[in-house]
Protein backbone atom coordinates (compact mmCIF):
# COMPACT_ATOMS: atom_id res chain seq x y z
CA UNK A 1 0.00 0.00 0.00
CA UNK A 2 1.18 3.68 -1.04
CA UNK A 3 -0.87 5.22 1.40
CA UNK A 4 -1.79 4.83 5.12
CA UNK A 5 -4.16 1.73 5.81
CA UNK A 6 -7.28 2.71 7.34
CA UNK A 7 -8.89 1.45 10.37
CA UNK A 8 -12.06 -0.43 10.03
CA UNK A 9 -14.49 -2.60 12.90
CA UNK A 10 -16.27 -5.59 11.57
CA UNK A 11 -18.64 -6.80 13.51
CA UNK A 12 -20.56 -10.37 13.11
CA UNK A 13 -23.34 -11.98 14.71
CA UNK A 14 -25.20 -15.11 15.26
CA UNK A 15 -24.25 -17.88 13.19
CA UNK A 16 -21.49 -15.96 11.21
CA UNK A 17 -19.94 -15.30 14.22
CA UNK A 18 -19.52 -18.90 14.46
CA UNK A 19 -18.66 -19.70 11.34
CA UNK A 20 -15.29 -17.37 11.89
CA UNK A 21 -14.95 -17.98 15.72
CA UNK A 22 -14.84 -13.82 16.16
CA UNK A 23 -17.51 -11.29 17.12
CA UNK A 24 -15.29 -9.12 16.32
CA UNK A 25 -12.44 -8.44 13.99
CA UNK A 26 -10.45 -5.30 13.39
CA UNK A 27 -9.14 -4.92 9.83
CA UNK A 28 -6.79 -2.67 8.36
CA UNK A 29 -7.89 -1.35 4.80
CA UNK A 30 -6.31 0.30 1.82
CA UNK A 31 -7.89 3.34 0.86
CA UNK A 32 -10.92 2.98 -1.57
CA UNK A 33 -11.99 -0.61 -0.36
CA UNK A 34 -15.76 -1.06 -0.84
CA UNK A 35 -17.65 -3.00 1.15
CA UNK A 36 -17.40 -5.89 -1.39
CA UNK A 37 -13.60 -5.88 -0.71
CA UNK A 38 -14.05 -5.85 3.18
CA UNK A 39 -16.47 -9.28 2.55
CA UNK A 40 -13.62 -10.70 0.13
CA UNK A 41 -11.12 -10.47 3.35
CA UNK A 42 -13.82 -11.88 5.56
CA UNK A 43 -14.50 -14.86 3.19
CA UNK A 44 -10.41 -15.73 3.20
CA UNK A 45 -10.13 -15.87 6.74
CA UNK A 46 -10.54 -19.67 8.46
CA UNK A 47 -14.39 -20.43 8.20
CA UNK A 48 -15.18 -17.47 5.79
CA UNK A 49 -15.37 -20.22 3.09
CA UNK A 50 -18.69 -21.00 5.00
CA UNK A 51 -20.09 -17.61 4.09
CA UNK A 52 -23.38 -17.47 1.94
CA UNK A 53 -23.05 -16.04 -1.31
CA UNK A 54 -25.21 -13.38 -0.72
CA UNK A 55 -24.60 -11.12 2.96
CA UNK A 56 -26.54 -8.39 4.12
CA UNK A 57 -23.76 -5.78 5.20
CA UNK A 58 -24.46 -2.90 7.39
CA UNK A 59 -21.98 0.54 7.64
CA UNK A 60 -22.67 2.75 10.34
CA UNK A 61 -25.83 0.93 11.01
CA UNK A 62 -27.48 1.03 8.05
CA UNK A 63 -27.73 -1.60 4.92
CA UNK A 64 -25.24 -0.43 1.69
CA UNK A 65 -24.53 -2.63 -1.49
CA UNK A 66 -20.96 -4.09 -1.91
CA UNK A 67 -19.83 -0.76 -3.98
CA UNK A 68 -20.08 1.23 -0.82
CA UNK A 69 -16.51 2.57 0.07
CA UNK A 70 -15.30 2.34 3.72
CA UNK A 71 -13.70 5.31 5.25
CA UNK A 72 -11.28 5.66 8.80
CA UNK A 73 -13.30 4.64 11.67
CA UNK A 74 -16.63 2.65 9.92
CA UNK A 75 -18.26 0.10 11.50
CA UNK A 76 -19.28 -2.73 9.64
CA UNK A 77 -21.45 -5.50 10.50
CA UNK A 78 -22.40 -8.74 8.58
CA UNK A 79 -25.80 -9.52 9.13
CA UNK A 80 -27.52 -13.21 8.90
CA UNK A 81 -30.80 -13.35 8.15
CA UNK A 82 -32.70 -11.35 10.76
CA UNK A 83 -35.02 -13.70 12.86
CA UNK A 84 -36.41 -11.30 15.80
CA UNK A 85 -39.90 -10.98 16.72
CA UNK B 1 -37.64 4.27 26.40
CA UNK B 2 -35.12 1.65 24.56
CA UNK B 3 -36.20 -0.50 21.74
CA UNK B 4 -34.18 -3.19 23.43
CA UNK B 5 -34.87 -4.82 26.76
CA UNK B 6 -33.13 -7.86 28.77
CA UNK B 7 -36.25 -7.33 31.15
CA UNK B 8 -39.52 -8.69 30.64
CA UNK B 9 -41.67 -6.80 28.46
CA UNK B 10 -45.32 -5.28 30.08
CA UNK B 11 -47.64 -4.47 27.51
CA UNK B 12 -49.16 -2.18 30.19
CA UNK B 13 -45.92 -0.09 30.17
CA UNK B 14 -46.27 -0.18 26.09
CA UNK B 15 -50.18 1.47 26.20
CA UNK B 16 -49.75 3.92 28.65
CA UNK B 17 -46.75 5.40 26.35
CA UNK B 18 -49.18 5.67 23.51
CA UNK B 19 -52.65 6.35 25.24
CA UNK B 20 -54.07 10.15 25.46
CA UNK B 21 -57.38 11.61 25.27
CA UNK B 22 -57.64 11.46 21.68
CA UNK B 23 -56.40 8.39 20.68
CA UNK B 24 -59.42 6.18 21.00
CA UNK B 25 -58.29 3.51 19.35
CA UNK B 26 -55.47 1.06 20.51
CA UNK B 27 -54.15 -1.73 18.35
CA UNK B 28 -51.36 -3.99 19.69
CA UNK B 29 -49.49 -7.29 18.74
CA UNK B 30 -47.26 -9.56 21.37
CA UNK B 31 -45.26 -12.24 20.11
CA UNK B 32 -44.83 -14.76 22.30
CA UNK B 33 -42.28 -17.85 22.73
CA UNK B 34 -44.17 -21.01 21.52
CA UNK B 35 -43.51 -24.49 22.50
CA UNK B 36 -43.01 -25.96 18.63
CA UNK B 37 -41.12 -24.99 15.82
CA UNK B 38 -40.93 -26.82 12.72
CA UNK B 39 -42.38 -29.68 14.45
CA UNK B 40 -39.46 -29.95 17.31
CA UNK B 41 -40.58 -29.09 21.00
CA UNK B 42 -38.57 -26.44 22.29
CA UNK B 43 -36.93 -25.85 25.60
CA UNK B 44 -36.33 -22.14 25.55
CA UNK B 45 -34.32 -19.81 23.31
CA UNK B 46 -31.87 -16.78 23.13
CA UNK B 47 -31.64 -13.45 21.33
CA UNK B 48 -28.78 -11.70 20.54
CA UNK B 49 -29.37 -8.27 18.80
CA UNK B 50 -26.89 -5.51 16.66
CA UNK B 51 -27.72 -3.68 19.88
CA UNK B 52 -26.93 0.21 17.92
CA UNK B 53 -28.35 -0.91 14.39
CA UNK B 54 -31.55 -2.62 16.31
CA UNK B 55 -32.23 0.47 18.35
CA UNK B 56 -32.05 2.75 15.12
CA UNK B 57 -34.04 0.72 12.80
CA UNK B 58 -36.55 0.05 15.54
CA UNK B 59 -36.71 3.94 16.03
CA UNK B 60 -36.82 4.23 12.12
CA UNK B 61 -39.76 1.89 11.78
CA UNK B 62 -41.43 3.46 14.84
CA UNK B 63 -41.10 6.81 13.25
CA UNK B 64 -42.42 5.49 9.44
CA UNK B 65 -45.39 4.12 10.53
CA UNK B 66 -45.97 7.45 12.76
CA UNK B 67 -45.59 9.79 9.50
CA UNK B 68 -47.55 7.28 7.26
CA UNK B 69 -50.63 7.13 9.50
CA UNK B 70 -51.69 9.72 12.62
CA UNK B 71 -50.83 7.29 15.34
CA UNK B 72 -48.46 7.08 18.37
CA UNK B 73 -46.10 3.56 18.31
CA UNK B 74 -44.10 2.42 20.73
CA UNK B 75 -42.26 -0.83 20.45
CA UNK B 76 -39.77 -3.14 22.74
CA UNK B 77 -38.22 -6.57 21.39
CA UNK B 78 -36.27 -8.73 24.69
CA UNK B 79 -33.06 -10.06 23.95
CA UNK B 80 -31.20 -12.48 26.28
CA UNK B 81 -32.87 -16.29 27.41
CA UNK B 82 -36.42 -16.35 27.29
CA UNK B 83 -38.39 -19.74 28.31
CA UNK B 84 -42.02 -20.31 26.24
CA UNK B 85 -44.48 -17.75 27.01
CA UNK B 86 -42.43 -15.18 27.56
CA UNK B 87 -42.94 -12.35 25.33
CA UNK B 88 -40.26 -11.09 22.68
CA UNK B 89 -41.72 -8.37 21.37
CA UNK B 90 -44.56 -5.92 21.90
CA UNK B 91 -46.02 -3.07 19.52
CA UNK B 92 -48.76 -0.80 20.69
CA UNK B 93 -50.02 1.41 18.78
CA UNK B 94 -53.07 4.35 19.44
CA UNK B 95 -54.84 6.99 16.76
CA UNK B 96 -58.03 8.42 16.50
CA UNK B 97 -59.46 5.52 14.50
CA UNK B 98 -58.97 1.60 14.48
CA UNK B 99 -58.29 0.88 10.59
CA UNK B 100 -55.19 3.31 10.80
CA UNK B 101 -54.28 2.03 14.49
CA UNK B 102 -54.79 -1.64 13.02
CA UNK B 103 -52.79 -1.19 9.62
CA UNK B 104 -49.47 1.09 11.49
CA UNK B 105 -49.31 -1.56 14.37
CA UNK B 106 -49.45 -4.60 11.40
CA UNK B 107 -46.93 -2.39 9.29
CA UNK B 108 -44.57 -1.88 12.47
CA UNK B 109 -44.43 -5.30 12.96
CA UNK B 110 -43.46 -6.77 9.52
CA UNK B 111 -40.55 -4.33 8.80
CA UNK B 112 -39.36 -4.94 12.42
CA UNK B 113 -39.03 -9.10 11.60
CA UNK B 114 -37.57 -7.69 8.25
CA UNK B 115 -35.32 -5.44 8.87
CA UNK B 116 -34.68 -5.44 12.17
CA UNK B 117 -31.16 -7.24 13.03
CA UNK B 118 -32.00 -9.57 15.88
CA UNK B 119 -31.30 -13.35 15.93
CA UNK B 120 -32.95 -16.18 17.37
CA UNK B 121 -31.51 -19.40 18.94
CA UNK B 122 -33.46 -22.10 20.03
CA UNK B 123 -32.76 -24.93 22.39
CA UNK B 124 -34.93 -28.07 21.65
CA UNK B 125 -35.95 -30.26 24.50
CA UNK B 126 -33.24 -32.77 23.02
CA UNK B 127 -30.62 -30.50 23.78
CA UNK B 128 -29.58 -29.38 20.62
CA UNK B 129 -29.89 -25.94 19.37
CA UNK B 130 -30.48 -23.89 16.04
CA UNK B 131 -30.16 -20.78 14.44
CA UNK B 132 -33.15 -19.52 13.53
CA UNK B 133 -32.86 -18.62 9.81
CA UNK B 134 -36.30 -17.66 7.61
CA UNK B 135 -34.11 -17.95 4.46
CA UNK B 136 -32.38 -21.79 5.17
CA UNK B 137 -34.37 -25.11 4.06
CA UNK B 138 -36.36 -26.20 7.30
CA UNK B 139 -36.07 -22.49 8.86
CA UNK B 140 -33.37 -23.59 10.82
CA UNK B 141 -29.39 -23.83 10.62
CA UNK B 142 -28.22 -26.27 13.23
CA UNK B 143 -25.35 -24.30 16.14
CA UNK B 144 -21.82 -25.76 15.58
CA UNK B 145 -20.86 -24.19 18.40
CA UNK B 146 -17.15 -22.62 17.34
CA UNK B 147 -18.67 -19.19 18.88
CA UNK B 148 -21.63 -17.82 20.78
CA UNK C 1 -66.59 -15.11 31.23
CA UNK C 2 -69.27 -13.12 29.96
CA UNK C 3 -69.21 -10.65 27.34
CA UNK C 4 -70.79 -7.47 28.90
CA UNK C 5 -69.30 -6.15 32.40
CA UNK C 6 -69.75 -3.29 34.46
CA UNK C 7 -65.96 -3.31 35.86
CA UNK C 8 -62.88 -1.57 34.00
CA UNK C 9 -61.94 -3.84 31.77
CA UNK C 10 -58.28 -5.04 31.97
CA UNK C 11 -56.60 -6.04 28.62
CA UNK C 12 -54.63 -8.65 31.03
CA UNK C 13 -57.18 -10.51 32.14
CA UNK C 14 -57.91 -11.09 28.51
CA UNK C 15 -54.40 -11.86 27.41
CA UNK C 16 -54.59 -14.68 30.24
CA UNK C 17 -57.90 -16.06 28.63
CA UNK C 18 -56.21 -16.88 24.84
CA UNK C 19 -52.69 -17.41 25.75
CA UNK C 20 -51.29 -20.97 25.32
CA UNK C 21 -47.51 -22.12 24.48
CA UNK C 22 -48.65 -23.16 21.33
CA UNK C 23 -50.36 -19.70 20.23
CA UNK C 24 -47.12 -17.37 19.44
CA UNK C 25 -49.33 -14.24 17.94
CA UNK C 26 -51.68 -12.49 20.06
CA UNK C 27 -53.49 -9.31 18.28
CA UNK C 28 -55.53 -7.13 20.67
CA UNK C 29 -57.88 -3.89 19.87
CA UNK C 30 -58.66 -1.73 22.75
CA UNK C 31 -61.36 0.83 22.27
CA UNK C 32 -60.66 3.57 24.40
CA UNK C 33 -63.81 7.23 25.44
CA UNK C 34 -61.76 9.85 23.81
CA UNK C 35 -62.60 13.39 25.02
CA UNK C 36 -63.87 14.65 21.32
CA UNK C 37 -66.40 14.02 19.71
CA UNK C 38 -68.09 15.11 16.28
CA UNK C 39 -65.95 18.60 18.11
CA UNK C 40 -67.71 18.46 20.79
CA UNK C 41 -66.00 17.98 23.96
CA UNK C 42 -66.89 14.99 25.99
CA UNK C 43 -67.21 14.93 29.45
CA UNK C 44 -68.41 11.34 30.26
CA UNK C 45 -70.74 8.73 28.41
CA UNK C 46 -72.63 5.79 29.32
CA UNK C 47 -73.07 2.66 27.68
CA UNK C 48 -76.68 0.69 27.74
CA UNK C 49 -77.31 -2.83 25.96
CA UNK C 50 -79.84 -5.66 25.85
CA UNK C 51 -78.05 -7.96 27.98
CA UNK C 52 -79.28 -10.73 27.09
CA UNK C 53 -79.00 -10.56 23.44
CA UNK C 54 -75.27 -8.54 23.41
CA UNK C 55 -74.12 -11.86 25.29
CA UNK C 56 -75.61 -13.86 22.67
CA UNK C 57 -73.94 -11.89 19.74
CA UNK C 58 -70.74 -11.13 21.64
CA UNK C 59 -70.21 -15.18 21.52
CA UNK C 60 -71.97 -15.88 18.20
CA UNK C 61 -69.34 -13.32 16.95
CA UNK C 62 -66.32 -15.12 18.94
CA UNK C 63 -67.47 -18.53 17.56
CA UNK C 64 -67.30 -17.00 13.76
CA UNK C 65 -63.86 -15.92 14.29
CA UNK C 66 -62.63 -19.18 16.08
CA UNK C 67 -64.27 -21.31 13.21
CA UNK C 68 -63.04 -19.17 10.25
CA UNK C 69 -59.44 -18.96 11.65
CA UNK C 70 -57.38 -21.65 13.87
CA UNK C 71 -57.38 -18.51 16.70
CA UNK C 72 -58.84 -18.04 20.08
CA UNK C 73 -61.08 -14.96 20.94
CA UNK C 74 -61.71 -12.66 24.26
CA UNK C 75 -63.66 -10.32 23.94
CA UNK C 76 -65.14 -7.86 26.60
CA UNK C 77 -67.67 -4.23 26.33
CA UNK C 78 -68.42 -2.44 29.37
CA UNK C 79 -71.39 -0.76 30.28
CA UNK C 80 -72.81 1.96 32.87
CA UNK C 81 -70.77 5.20 32.98
CA UNK C 82 -67.08 5.97 31.55
CA UNK C 83 -64.85 8.55 31.59
CA UNK C 84 -62.29 9.71 29.20
CA UNK C 85 -59.65 7.12 28.97
CA UNK C 86 -61.44 4.35 30.16
CA UNK C 87 -62.17 0.97 27.77
CA UNK C 88 -65.02 0.73 26.50
CA UNK C 89 -64.21 -2.54 24.70
CA UNK C 90 -61.17 -5.26 24.29
CA UNK C 91 -60.50 -8.27 21.77
CA UNK C 92 -57.84 -10.08 22.37
CA UNK C 93 -57.13 -12.95 19.77
CA UNK C 94 -54.14 -15.72 19.80
CA UNK C 95 -53.04 -18.16 17.29
CA UNK C 96 -49.80 -19.79 15.95
CA UNK C 97 -49.14 -17.01 12.98
CA UNK C 98 -49.51 -12.87 13.31
CA UNK C 99 -51.70 -12.93 10.22
CA UNK C 100 -54.76 -14.47 11.31
CA UNK C 101 -54.37 -12.86 14.95
CA UNK C 102 -54.65 -9.86 13.36
CA UNK C 103 -57.38 -10.76 10.59
CA UNK C 104 -59.69 -12.58 13.16
CA UNK C 105 -59.26 -9.21 15.66
CA UNK C 106 -59.78 -7.06 13.33
CA UNK C 107 -63.39 -9.02 12.09
CA UNK C 108 -64.38 -9.32 15.60
CA UNK C 109 -64.42 -5.68 16.06
CA UNK C 110 -66.56 -4.34 12.78
CA UNK C 111 -69.03 -7.26 13.60
CA UNK C 112 -69.30 -6.12 17.53
CA UNK C 113 -70.09 -2.19 16.14
CA UNK C 114 -72.55 -3.41 13.62
CA UNK C 115 -74.26 -6.52 15.35
CA UNK C 116 -74.13 -5.88 18.86
CA UNK C 117 -77.24 -4.04 20.92
CA UNK C 118 -75.09 -1.44 22.48
CA UNK C 119 -75.94 2.20 22.84
CA UNK C 120 -73.91 5.15 23.63
CA UNK C 121 -74.96 8.19 25.17
CA UNK C 122 -72.42 11.42 25.25
CA UNK C 123 -72.79 13.95 27.92
CA UNK C 124 -70.42 17.21 26.83
CA UNK C 125 -68.60 19.87 28.32
CA UNK C 126 -72.12 22.18 28.16
CA UNK C 127 -73.93 19.46 30.04
CA UNK C 128 -76.27 18.40 26.49
CA UNK C 129 -76.45 15.48 26.34
CA UNK C 130 -77.17 12.95 22.99
CA UNK C 131 -77.41 9.78 21.17
CA UNK C 132 -74.55 8.41 19.26
CA UNK C 133 -76.18 6.84 16.26
CA UNK C 134 -73.46 6.18 13.14
CA UNK C 135 -76.74 6.45 10.59
CA UNK C 136 -77.80 10.15 11.55
CA UNK C 137 -76.17 13.45 10.01
CA UNK C 138 -73.42 14.82 12.17
CA UNK C 139 -73.77 10.79 13.81
CA UNK C 140 -75.40 11.78 17.01
CA UNK C 141 -78.80 13.11 17.81
CA UNK C 142 -79.96 15.10 20.86
CA UNK C 143 -81.07 13.46 24.04
CA UNK C 144 -84.90 15.15 25.14
CA UNK C 145 -84.61 13.39 28.07
CA UNK C 146 -88.79 11.72 28.40
CA UNK C 147 -87.01 8.29 29.55
CA UNK C 148 -83.37 7.04 30.19
CA UNK D 1 -110.74 -11.38 18.41
CA UNK D 2 -112.08 -14.88 17.87
CA UNK D 3 -109.00 -16.66 19.04
CA UNK D 4 -107.38 -16.32 22.17
CA UNK D 5 -104.90 -12.82 22.19
CA UNK D 6 -101.17 -13.60 22.69
CA UNK D 7 -99.15 -11.88 25.56
CA UNK D 8 -95.43 -10.68 24.00
CA UNK D 9 -93.01 -8.12 25.70
CA UNK D 10 -91.28 -5.82 23.38
CA UNK D 11 -88.02 -3.81 25.05
CA UNK D 12 -87.37 -0.67 23.71
CA UNK D 13 -83.67 0.93 24.09
CA UNK D 14 -81.50 4.03 24.28
CA UNK D 15 -83.39 6.72 22.40
CA UNK D 16 -86.59 4.46 20.98
CA UNK D 17 -87.29 3.86 24.74
CA UNK D 18 -86.91 7.64 24.96
CA UNK D 19 -89.56 8.69 22.66
CA UNK D 20 -92.28 6.01 23.70
CA UNK D 21 -91.97 6.87 27.48
CA UNK D 22 -91.49 3.65 28.37
CA UNK D 23 -88.83 0.83 28.15
CA UNK D 24 -90.72 -2.25 27.85
CA UNK D 25 -94.53 -2.66 26.52
CA UNK D 26 -97.09 -5.70 27.06
CA UNK D 27 -98.81 -6.55 23.93
CA UNK D 28 -101.81 -8.85 23.72
CA UNK D 29 -101.90 -9.71 19.93
CA UNK D 30 -104.06 -11.74 17.61
CA UNK D 31 -102.71 -14.99 16.51
CA UNK D 32 -100.49 -14.92 13.83
CA UNK D 33 -99.51 -11.16 14.01
CA UNK D 34 -95.91 -10.63 12.93
CA UNK D 35 -93.46 -7.81 13.51
CA UNK D 36 -94.45 -5.52 11.24
CA UNK D 37 -97.69 -5.85 12.88
CA UNK D 38 -96.27 -5.56 16.24
CA UNK D 39 -94.61 -2.52 15.05
CA UNK D 40 -97.32 -0.80 13.70
CA UNK D 41 -98.81 -1.03 16.84
CA UNK D 42 -95.33 0.83 18.51
CA UNK D 43 -96.20 3.24 16.17
CA UNK D 44 -99.54 3.66 17.30
CA UNK D 45 -98.83 4.99 20.85
CA UNK D 46 -98.09 8.36 22.02
CA UNK D 47 -94.38 9.56 20.50
CA UNK D 48 -94.56 6.12 18.12
CA UNK D 49 -95.15 8.27 15.17
CA UNK D 50 -91.35 9.69 15.62
CA UNK D 51 -89.72 6.30 15.38
CA UNK D 52 -87.86 5.77 12.17
CA UNK D 53 -89.30 4.20 8.85
CA UNK D 54 -86.71 1.47 9.21
CA UNK D 55 -86.53 -0.42 12.50
CA UNK D 56 -84.15 -2.96 13.89
CA UNK D 57 -86.37 -5.67 15.88
CA UNK D 58 -85.14 -8.85 17.28
CA UNK D 59 -87.29 -11.76 17.93
CA UNK D 60 -85.34 -14.25 21.01
CA UNK D 61 -82.34 -12.43 20.63
CA UNK D 62 -82.03 -12.37 16.88
CA UNK D 63 -83.03 -10.00 14.18
CA UNK D 64 -85.82 -10.97 12.18
CA UNK D 65 -87.77 -9.11 9.30
CA UNK D 66 -91.00 -8.18 9.66
CA UNK D 67 -92.65 -10.79 8.20
CA UNK D 68 -91.47 -13.02 10.82
CA UNK D 69 -94.54 -14.17 13.39
CA UNK D 70 -94.75 -13.68 16.60
CA UNK D 71 -95.71 -16.35 19.46
CA UNK D 72 -97.10 -15.97 23.11
CA UNK D 73 -94.10 -15.61 24.91
CA UNK D 74 -91.72 -14.27 22.45
CA UNK D 75 -89.38 -11.73 23.65
CA UNK D 76 -89.42 -8.79 20.89
CA UNK D 77 -86.68 -5.53 21.20
CA UNK D 78 -86.83 -2.78 19.14
CA UNK D 79 -83.32 -2.02 18.45
CA UNK D 80 -81.91 1.74 17.29
CA UNK D 81 -78.67 1.73 15.36
CA UNK D 82 -76.20 0.30 17.53
CA UNK D 83 -72.93 2.76 18.84
CA UNK D 84 -71.16 0.01 20.91
CA UNK D 85 -67.19 -0.36 20.58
Amino acid sequence: MTQAAIPVQVHLFARYAELLGHERVDLQLAPGTTVGGVVSRLRAMPGGDRLPARLLVARNLEQVGDEATVSAGDEIALLPPMSGG
Amino acid sequence: MGFLTDAPIRLEALLREVEAPDRGAVATFLGVVRDHHQGRAVRDLEYTAYGPMAEAEGARIAGEAESRWPVRVAVRHRTGRLAVGDAAVAVAVAGAHRAEAFEACRYVIEELKRRVPIWKRERYADGTEAWVDPTAAGGVVPVEGRAR
